[in-house]
Order: structure tokens, then C-alpha cells, then sequence
């Protein structure tokens, strides 16, 4: 079991409707409408709140320290304010400190902030920026790239892997379809399929527009309290943070498809897996797919949300693309992934990872509304992506767990 | 009088920021670098304990979180491992402005290194149809009295035709 | 009951303007090193159970700062996570990640190079929103002006007292091997230094500072095996102000008075005024070292304490002698902790049992955090 | 074997493009500088205190601050400042040139903005400035250029 000095319940959650453009509000304001829904979801006033956790990714917006001009909406003005920022994890690092701020014992109701105002910058120029000025960064283009397709493609053949790749796709618009505050909604159709393979415009080698996540303007903020103080905050049901992983790796890229070794010479894995691994061999969890009920997917494009499914649920040849094939990841299917339309539809980066669990506590409440998954919810994962091929895996529960 | 209601119209900022760059190479990417420049060489370093290398090589073996500060010659020519090729138009953070499409990237596993890493640098050939993992290339320098100590001392890799 | 956090080891590069012969990496590294071998963790085992990093992406000029050193600090395929604000801002989230049962170990790395964009200034004006308060030309070195001409005037602090404050701390920083600017400074030369914006002057102004930062956390089991000379954190405090200058008053700081309470209470500590054998304030501004004593409950008369005797108060020279603005509270608390190990060598003041080390992010301390030590 | 002596530096640059929104609140204070030559600040139903520049809410109990817009300045009074002697690209103004906070009449709060003036030595709190308008403006807080002893 993971240890944990004292049960972290999630006990209100706040999104914005997302979107590639606000105009009509600066960052602090955007913040503001997600806090503010957060603490009237959790049926708190802004005085119960005794820490904020915030994040983003100040390249995208260029502004430096943002967490100082963000005082004029988070609600942080007199409190603890602690800014943690790990690229597209930063969602579910401020996931983390959250959980942790309030299991240490130092703070008994703590609120959790993502955001990004994407059309303030250029989302892809703000990504290459990670790359090492002396030797990467005039190669890289963003989060782009063609090689998780390579990957499948060599695997399962081209024609396979694009069906599969675009099934995966259509599903999510139809997820994002039910769910009134994601961006993009498209209202693709399988039938399409055929048609978007040839007509999406080309990113990056057989990554194509439409495959691609979404570059938005949006926030996230959730709110987390000590397992003692959840009787008294009984507005919605409590949701128990599990447990959590995170997985970075050394700062090339270059691993993407090609094997190395680690010390002992065994064939190193990826981070999807390494995490999954450890956190589901903490919470004996040995058959994911029949003991977790939804899974939060942090899916940058279909590509690597559909390699993914067998990295964190710790499959074996096509099996994950077995369970595309079939629709097991649709809404109504044996293992729903993203009923809220994932990545691909909805993309406010610092708020992206965050967003994942914020959904996935949704569905344990029943409070999904229109992209509700129908059926009992009592497990979820969530997962987050970022810098380097990184990872952070979450475990939310509708039960208190006994750590 | 004061406004009785908010502003239709929208104000926005454009704004380019610019910040001046000193990076500092350091020994390791330093040596690396200088041989490009002057002995179009390409030096991975050699971990002493796992024995992987590390193309372009940094302070450290991630892996055994060792120093790494031996050195041996990889390449030029190397094996295509992955590659992408690049339709959409983005800015270069090293510039600001936006970068001329289609261009190519390449994974290569150089000729000589040792785990499996590849080298990640241009690739001169956009045309997919004739791109394929295991493909041979090789690094092509700039010519001499124009190699700068940058990674673009190497103008890009090739294709070797009829290699295997 | 949470666990009690000791800091077992803690390590710092020696502050320079101008480290050009290594990259950020290497810094790191070199202070990874000496963490690792003061404790005997292994780097490469399961000792280690979260790295948290702390550095900035503006003052890197590179997106996700962390992504360069995951492989320098140990955290290939391990937990990393940055905190991006003061470096006392990483000893409270790494405090919170063994307290809360996570993790037993937490090794925290911060790193700043202030000599790569060369002008800070640059930065520092992005921090300000783009409609009110950046075109005005607003940078963290004019709000620290502004704030310095309210503090100053409220108490009757001449230009001569922080000329004679500048040379006091300096001669400290002269005696520690680490700090940048050592260099002796009379009162008379400080006080014809150029002036920057009215009332500082370029000798009241921290030089700009290349350097890295480590410690090891550890909970209470494991801090025994790592080290005989544990250093308890027994109280935390954060608290963070409005943003717009004008909102404020200046000539006081309610954040920092908040995080002192806060840490106090934790501490147990009624009345800090002779709480502290020795005080680690980050003071990039030299009218701050007054000012935050004085929010800090360590005197009520910040003009007659200037005066007084300072000894106990930064003797390693503080921030002013040069530590980039990124990890300042995290150099602050490595130096509280050295002086609770009788290890600062010629900046030791005798047998000090409890510090308190301070660490502030934003335009004229917004934003303040503090850590008092224990042995 | 890499040593120390291998190291250089590299000059360069690091630049990206953006595009910042001001929001309705904020569109609402710059259009009002531009086209009416008119500092806002917004009212606090329950306090009464009035701030500048506006904000959507307070940000200690959240109430709602865009509702009650009063007229603000174009005189007030120094309540804090510095002379800017140093340079640096972003600055409005060549040097030396005064930053002051300014409390503008029926303002309870202070406004950061520049202070020209032919003896800056005057510069004190308590001096009383106005805001000069800009003969181009653009809906900015520049379109006060600068503030002038009154």
C-alpha cells in the first residue's frame, strides 16, 4: 500500500469551458472563473481555503513569476501560495503537492490551480523552447512529432495503424461531444475515417492536424481536504486520493523507438509503464482493466494515446488496439478512456494534467453529467504527460483506502 | 460619465520578447562541439561503468549517475533509427521567426556507440517514400573556415546510396 | 503525528557573477556530489525518494528548466518536481513530501545562472502584467526602489546608515569562502556608489549571481543513518501579498508578518525577538535586511537595530553579497543549517541551536517564506 | 578526457512572439484613456474603496468590483517614488525620469506611472501631479504619457 500520514479527499472541483480564444478576460480572470466554481462546488468560502497550489508554463503566456499577478484571482492573497511547474505534467505535479501539502499535515483544505492561455503565445514556438540551445533547439518542433505513428506503423502495418490511430480519434470527438466544456468538437463520425486519413492536413509525418491535441485557453482548480475534515465538507460525495507515480527520464528524446539499457542491462521501458507498474503492483491492482472502472488519459495526439493503452495498462502485442477496434474505450465500453474527450479535443497545457484527475473525480461522483460514464464508477486513473516523455499516474478513489 | 457597461471592444499587445543568450558549453558539450569545428569529428562520452554511450555527450550517465568524461569517435556514419518530417510551420526560439517547411529530423544510431542512443540532428531528405527506419546515412560538415563550434558544423546527414 | 524533517546535509557551489565554464548541468552536479557523499546515499538505488528542483524557466530562457537537469540530479526514471518560486518555497514542498508519508529521502537541487540573459532586469520586467504595470518600465529593481524610499523615509534611515550596512555586511561576506562579492567596501565608497533608482545604489543592490544549491531531507529513521548532525525543521510559514505596488504599503510587508506567525506558531515560538541564534534573511536589496528583521518580530525599531550589533543576523554576507534571486532562500537555509552544525568555518557563531532562514519571490517581497531550524 | 579549458561560451538569442489580452475589464480602462482622455477606477459595493487600476474582483473576499465605475484623477498626489537612473529598453521615458505611485483624487488606492518634469529633485510625496495625455493614443495605459507637477 503507498503510505500516507493522514487520507487526502477531493472535495470540489472547478473547470472553465475551454477554448481557442478568450479575449475577453486576462489570466487572472480566466484563473478566477475555475477557482470560483471550485469553492462553490465544494460548498466552501474563500476563507476556508488555507494554501493554493498553482501552475503553468510561463513561456506559453511570457510572463515571468506568474503567480504574482495571478494573486488578483486565485484566491491566494494571505496564504500559502506554492507555484510547481514540470511542463505538461504541471497539472498533476500541482496534483501532488496538493495531496501532499495537505497529508503532511500543514494545511487541512488546499486549493489546486491549472491554466493556460494559449493564444497568448505561440503554443508550439513555446515547446521547441525546452530543447537544449546548443544542440536541439533549432531541430525541434514542439510537442510534434511523427514517431509514435512510426512506431505502430512498423508494428501492426500502415493501414492498421491508421485505422486504429483514427478510430481512436473518432472516438474521443464523440466523447468530447457529450461534454459542454470541451474545445473542440468536430462531430466526426466513423465513417469519416477513410476521408480524414487522406484530407487532414500533415504535421509532422503521419501525425496530421486532426490527430493532433488542441491548443486552448482554459482552467482547472480542485480542492483537497484532510480525511478528518471531509464529514464536515459533505456537499458532493468525497473523492480519496489513492495514490500517485511520477516517472521523468533525462532530457533527450532521442529513446523515442530505439532501445537502451539501464545499469543492469535490462531493456529500459517507458515511463507510461514504469509508472503503471509501480503503482498498480502498491495498490495490488493485477488485472487493470477489470478492477479500474475509467481512465483519464493525458493523449497528445491519437498516436500516443492509443501506444499508451498498452504501456499503463501493462498489455501485450495488439491488445491495444484490439480494445480500440472493438470500441471497448467508448463510454458505454468494457474499459472507458476520456469520456471527456481527452487531450485531443481540449488542450490549456498547465491545466491539461490536472484536468485529468479534476474528470476523473467527476465520473467517481456521478457528477459528469451528459459524458457520465453509465455505469458504477469506484476507480479511476488519471494520467498526466510532459517535458521529456515524462509521467505522472494518479489512483482517485470512490472509497476511503486504509493507508 | 463612467461606463455603465464593460468594453465591446477588445484590447490585445502584440509583443516579440527578445532575451540575450550567453550559454555556457561546459567541458563536456565544449569538447564535443570543438572537435565538430576543428577535426569534423563527432566524440560521444562512454559511461565507466554501464559502458553506454552519450551522443551529444553531457556531464553525467543518466542511467548510472556517474561522470562520463572519457571520450571516443562515433559516426560519421550511423543507422536511421526514427525520423520526422516536418510540414507544419513553427517559430524558432532562437530567432523568433518562423521556420521554412517541409524540413526532415533524424535518430541516428552512430556507427561505433554502444546501449542503442541516436544522435538527433537534420535530416536532408523530406520525401518520405524514400524513408525507412535502418536506412544508412552520414553526417555532412560544413566546409572548412566555416564551422563555428555549433552543432550546425554538421550541415545535415544523408542518405548513402546503395548502403545497407 | 507527521513525521519530524531534518536536513542532513546541505551543499552549495561558491556564488560568481560569471560562471561561463560550465552549463547549468554541471553546477548541479557539483553540489549532487557532495550531498550524496556527506549522507552515502546511492544515487542510482531507491534511496532517494523525490527529487524536488527549483529553479526558473525565464532566468534559464528554456521551457520546463528541469527537463536539462532530470539526469544530473538522479531522477532518470525517478520522481522530479520543480518548484518554480524562492528556493525556502522547495524546502517547504520537500518538508511536505516526507511529512506526508511520500517519500523518507528528498534530495532538493536549485540552480540559477542570473549571466546567461546578462541584464536581470529583462526578466524581472516580464513578471509585470503587460497593460499597467510594463509599459511603465517596472522591473523588480524599481519596485525594490520604491520600496526602499517607503521604508526609509517611515523610520528616519539615512543614506549613510545603509552605506554603513552595505560595508558591515560585507565585511561578512569577506569571510565566507562562498560568497561572490567579498571584496572589502568602506562606507565612504558605498555611499558615492552610482545610483540606480533613488535610494539605491549599485552597492545596495545584489551583483548578479551564477551558482546551484542541494540538501538532503530526510524523516526521522532515516536522518539518524544519514547523518549525526541533523537539523529539524520545526517551523514553516509562507504567505504571499497583492500584486499591483499601489495596492501595498511598502514601508511594511502583511505577507511577511503572516509567514513569520505562521512559522512561529508551528515552532512554538511566542516571541522571536531573542528566539534565534542566527538569522538567514534574503536581502537582495540592502534596505530589506532591516525591514524583514523588523516584520519578523526581531526588533520593533528597525533604525536603532542597524546601529546595533548585527553578528547574528546573515554573517554569511546574505544575499546582498550575491546569490541568484532563484535559490536565495535556499542558500539561506543551507547557510542556517551549516551554522547549526558549527560547520561555516569563519562565519560560525558559537553554539547556535535555532535559525531561521527567510526566502522571498516578486516585485519588492510579494511573496515570503519562512523555515526556522533547529538542531 | 574533458577538462575545464574545453569550455566556451556561445552567444545567441532567445525570442518568442506574443499576443496579450487585456480581457473586458481591462478593455474597458484603455478604451476610456484613449477615447475619453479618462481615468476609471471601480467601486466596492460593500467597502466603498475605490482602486486603480480596475480589477474583475477583489481578491480578499471575491465580491464583484465592475459593476460601479467612478471617475478618478486626472490629478493627484505622490504617495511613493524613485528616480530611474539606469537603462533599460522597456523604459517610457529617457533618463533620469521619476516612477511614482500616485494616489489620483477619489482613488483610495495608488497607480504606478511615470513622472516627467523639468527639476525631478521636487519629486516628493505628497507633490501634486496630473496626467498628461498622449497626443496618440492607443489604448494604453501610455496614453497617459507621463504625470507633470501641477
Amino acid at each position: 500500500m503507498p503510505r500516507k500520514t493522514r487520507p487526502v479527499a477531493i472535495v470540489g472541483v472547478g473547470q472553465t469551458r475551454h477554448s481557442s480564444h478568450r479575449e475577453d478576460v486576462n489570466q487572472p480572470e480566466l484563473v478566477h472563473e475555475a477557482v470560483r466554481l471550485a469553492i462553490d462546488d465544494a460548498g466552501l468560502s474563500l476563507s476556508d481555503i488555507d494554501a493554493v497550489v498553482t501552475g503553468n508554463m510561463e513561456m506559453f503566456e511570457g510572463t515571468h513569476q506568474p503567480d504574482m499577478w495571478q494573486v488578483l484571482g486565485n484566491g491566494a492573497w494571505g496564504k500559502p501560495c506554492l507555484r510547481v511547474s514540470t511542463g505538461g505534467t504541471t497539472g498533476s505535479t500541482v496534483f501532488c503537492a496538493a495531496d501532499q501539502l495537505v497529508a503532511s499535515g500543514l494545511h487541512d483544505v488546499v486549493l489546486a490551480i491549472g491554466f493556460e492561455k494559449q493564444q497568448e503565445g505561440h503554443t508550439t514556438g513555446g515547446i521547441t523552447a525546452m530543447a537544449d540551445p546548443l544542440w536541439a533547439r533549432h531541430l525541434q518542433t514542439g510537442a510534434l512529432t511523427g514517431m509514435a505513428a512510426l512506431e505502430v506503423i512498423d508494428e501492426f502495418g500502415l493501414d492498421r495503424a491508421r485505422r486504429a490511430a483514427m478510430r481512436y480519434r473518432v472516438i474521443m470527438d464523440q466523447h468530447a461531444a457529450k461534454n459542454p466544456n470541451a474545445h473542440r468538437r468536430f462531430n466526426l463520425s466513423f465513417d469519416m475515417i477513410d476521408d480524414l486519413m487522406q484530407k487532414s492536413p500533415p504535421l509532422v509525418g503521419e501525425l496530421r492536424l486532426i490527430h493532433m491535441c488542441s491548443q486552448s485557453d482554459g482552467a482547472g482548480a480542485m480542492i483537497f481536504a484532510a480525511g478528518d475534515r471531509v464529514a464536515s465538507l459533505n456537499r458532493r460525495p468525497p473523492v480519496w486520493v489513492q495514490d500517485h507515480v511520477t516517472v521523468h527520464r533525462e532530457e533527450t528524446l532521442a529513446l523515442a523507438g530505439v532501445a537502451t539499457y539501464d545499469a543492469q542491462g535490462r531493456l529500459e521501458t517507458t515511463t507510461q509503464r514504469r509508472a503503471a507498474e509501480i503503482l498498480l503492483a502498491r495498490n495490488n491492482i493485477d488485472k487493470p482493466v477489470e478492477e479500474i472502472d475509467v481512465f483519464e488519459m493525458y493523449d497528445p495526439s491519437a498516436w500516443w494515446g492509443l501506444s499508451w493503452i498498452r504501456d499503463f495498462l501493462l498489455l501485450e502485442g495488439d491488445e491495444h488496439l484490439q480494445m480500440v477496434e472493438r470500441g471497448d474505450i467508448g463510454i458505454e465500453g468494457r474499459f472507458p478512456i476520456n469520456p471527456s474527450g481527452g487531450v485531443t479535443a481540449t488542450n490549456p497545457i498547465g491545466a491539461t494534467a490536472l484536468l485529468r484527475p479534476l474528470e476523473a473525480a467527476l465520473q467517481i461522483r456521478g457528477d459528469a453529467g451528459t459524458h457520465q460514464v453509465p455505469r458504477p464508477i469506484r476507480k479511476a486513473l488519471a494520467s498526466g504527460f510532459g517535458g521529456t516523455l515524462w509521467t505522472v499516474l494518479m489512483l482517485l478513489s470512490k472509497d476511503q483506502p486504509n493507508n | 460619465m463612467p461606463p455603465k457597461k464593460l468594453s465591446d471592444e477588445l484590447v490585445h499587445r502584440e509583443h516579440m520578447a527578445r532575451f540575450p543568450q550567453r550559454w555556457s558549453t561546459g567541458p563536456v558539450m565544449g569538447k564535443f562541439l570543438q572537435a565538430l569545428r576543428d577535426e569534423k569529428r563527432i566524440l560521444a562520452n562512454v559511461c565507466p561503468r554501464c559502458g553506454r554511450s552519450q551522443v551529444p555527450p553531457r556531464e553525467v550517465c543518466a542511467v548510472c549517475r556517474v561522470e562520463a568524461m572519457q571520450f571516443e569517435e562515433v559516426g560519421p556514419a550511423g543507422t536511421l533509427r526514427s525520423f520526422d518530417v516536418v510540414f507544419y510551420a513553427s517559430p524558432d526560439p532562437v530567432t523568433g521567426q518562423s521556420r521554412e517547411v517541409p524540413y526532415a529530423t533524424a535518430y541516428v544510431e552512430l556507427d561505433g556507440s554502444k546501449g542503442g542512443a541516436t544522435f538527433w540532428h537534420e535530416l536532408h531528405e523530406t520525401d518520405m517514400s524514400k524513408l525507412r527506419r535502418g536506412l544508412r546515412v552520414r553526417a555532412v560538415f560544413e566546409e572548412d573556415g566555416k564551422r563555428t563550434g555549433a552543432i550546425t558544423d554538421i550541415k545535415y546527414f544523408e542518405i548513402i546510396e546503395g548502403g545497407t | 503525528m507527521p513525521p519530524r524533517v531534518a536536513i542532513c546535509a546541505v551543499a552549495q557551489t561558491k556564488y560568481v557573477r560569471d560562471r561561463w565554464q560550465d552549463r547549468v548541468q554541471g553546477m548541479c552536479w557539483e553540489v549532487v556530489q557532495q550531498v550524496v557523499r556527506a549522507t552515502g546515499i546511492d544515487l542510482a538505488g531507491d534511496d532517494i525518494g523525490a527529487v524536488v528542483s527549483n529553479s526558473d524557466d525565464f532566468f534559464d530562457c528554456r521551457t520546463i528548466s528541469d527537463s536539462a537537469i532530470t539526469d544530473v540530479v538522479g531522477a532518470h526514471f525517478k520522481c522530479e518536481e520543480k518548484v518554480a518560486q524562492d528556493g525556502a518555497q522547495a524546502v517547504y514542498y520537500g518538508y511536505a513530501n516526507v511529512a506526508s508519508g511520500s517519500s523518507d529521502v528528498v534530495l532538493v537541487v536549485g540552480h540559477s545562472k542570473e549571466s546567461q540573459v546578462g541584464d536581470r532586469n529583462l526578466i524581472t520586467h516580464a513578471a509585470f502584467d503587460p497593460f499597467y504595470t510594463r509599459p511603465v518600465g517596472l522591473d523588480y529593481l524599481a519596485a525594490a526602489a520604491l520600496q526602499a524610499e517607503a521604508f526609509l523615509r517611515r523610520f528616519g534611515i539615512t543614506d549613510a546608515d545603509l552605506a554603513r550596512l552595505v560595508s558591515q555586511q560585507r565585511g561578512k561576506a569577506a569571510r565566507n569562502p562562498l560568497a561572490n562579492e567579498r571584496n572589502p567596501l568602506s562606507p565612504e565608497a558605498a555611499a558615492v556608489s552610482p545610483m540606480l533608482a533613488d535610494p539605491l545604489r549599485e552597492a545596495y543592490v545584489y551583483p548578479s549571481s551564477d551558482g546551484a544549491v542541494a540538501m538532503i531531507l530526510a524523516s526521522e529513521d532515516r536522518a539518524r543513518q544519514l547523518t549525526d548532525k541533523p537539523v529539524w525543521i520545526t517551523g514553516l510559514g509562507s504567505s504571499i501579498d497583492s500584486f499591483f505596488l499601489g495596492d501595498r504599503d511598502l514601508s511594511e510587508s502583511v505577507s511577511l508578518r503572516q509567514a513569520a506567525e505562521r512559522a512561529y506558531r508551528m515552532a512554538n515560538i511566542p516571541d522571536a525577538s531573542a528566539a534565534f541564534d542566527v538569522c538567514e534573511l534574503s536581502d537582495p536589496y540592502a534596505h530589506q535586511l532591516p525591514l524583514w528583521a523588523w516584520q519578523l518580530g526581531l526588533t520593533d525599531d528597525p533604525k536603532r537595530w542597524i546601529a546595533g550589533d548585527l553578528s547574528r543576523f546573515n554573517p554569511s554576507g546574505g544575499s546582498l553579497s550575491g546569490t541568484p534571486q532563484v535559490v536565495s532562500g535556499l542558500a539561506r537555509t543551507a547557510e542556517a543549517v551549516l551554522q547549526l552544525r558549527n560547520e561555516a568555518g569563519d562565519r560560525q557563531i558559537p553554539s547556535a541551536k535555532r535559525a531561521l532562514a527567510h526566502g522571498t519571490t516578486g516585485p519588492a517581497g510579494q511573496q515570503h517564506c519562512v523555515v526556522v531550524l533547529e538542531t | 578526457m574533458a577538462t575545464k579549458s574545453d569550455a566556451f561560451v556561445v552567444e545567441g538569442t532567445f525570442a518568442l512572439p506574443y499576443n496579450y489580452f487585456a480581457g473586458r475589464v481591462g478593455s474597458t480602462w484603455l478604451v476610456a484613456l484613449r477615447d475619453e482622455r479618462k481615468i476609471y477606477g471601480v467601486r466596492h459595493p460593500k467597502t466603498g474603496k475605490v482602486v486603480v487600476p480596475p480589477r474583475q474582483v477583489d481578491e480578499r473576499d471575491f465580491t464583484d468590483l465592475t459593476g460601479d465605475w467612478v471617475e478618478v484623477g486626472p490629478e493627484g498626489r505622490v504617495t511613493g517614488f524613485t528616480i530611474i537612473r539606469y537603462r533599460e529598453p522597456y523604459q517610457p521615458l529617457p533618463l533620469p525620469y521619476g516612477l511614482a505611485l500616485i494616489q489620483l483624487d477619489g482613488a483610495d488606492t495608488s497607480l504606478a506611472h511615470v513622472v516627467r518634469g523639468e527639476d525631478l529633485n521636487r519629486l516628493a510625496v505628497g507633490l501634486r501631479v496630473r496626467a498628461v495625455f498622449a497626443r496618440e493614443r492607443k489604448a494604453s495605459i501610455l496614453d497617459i504619457s507621463h504625470f507633470e507637477p501641477v
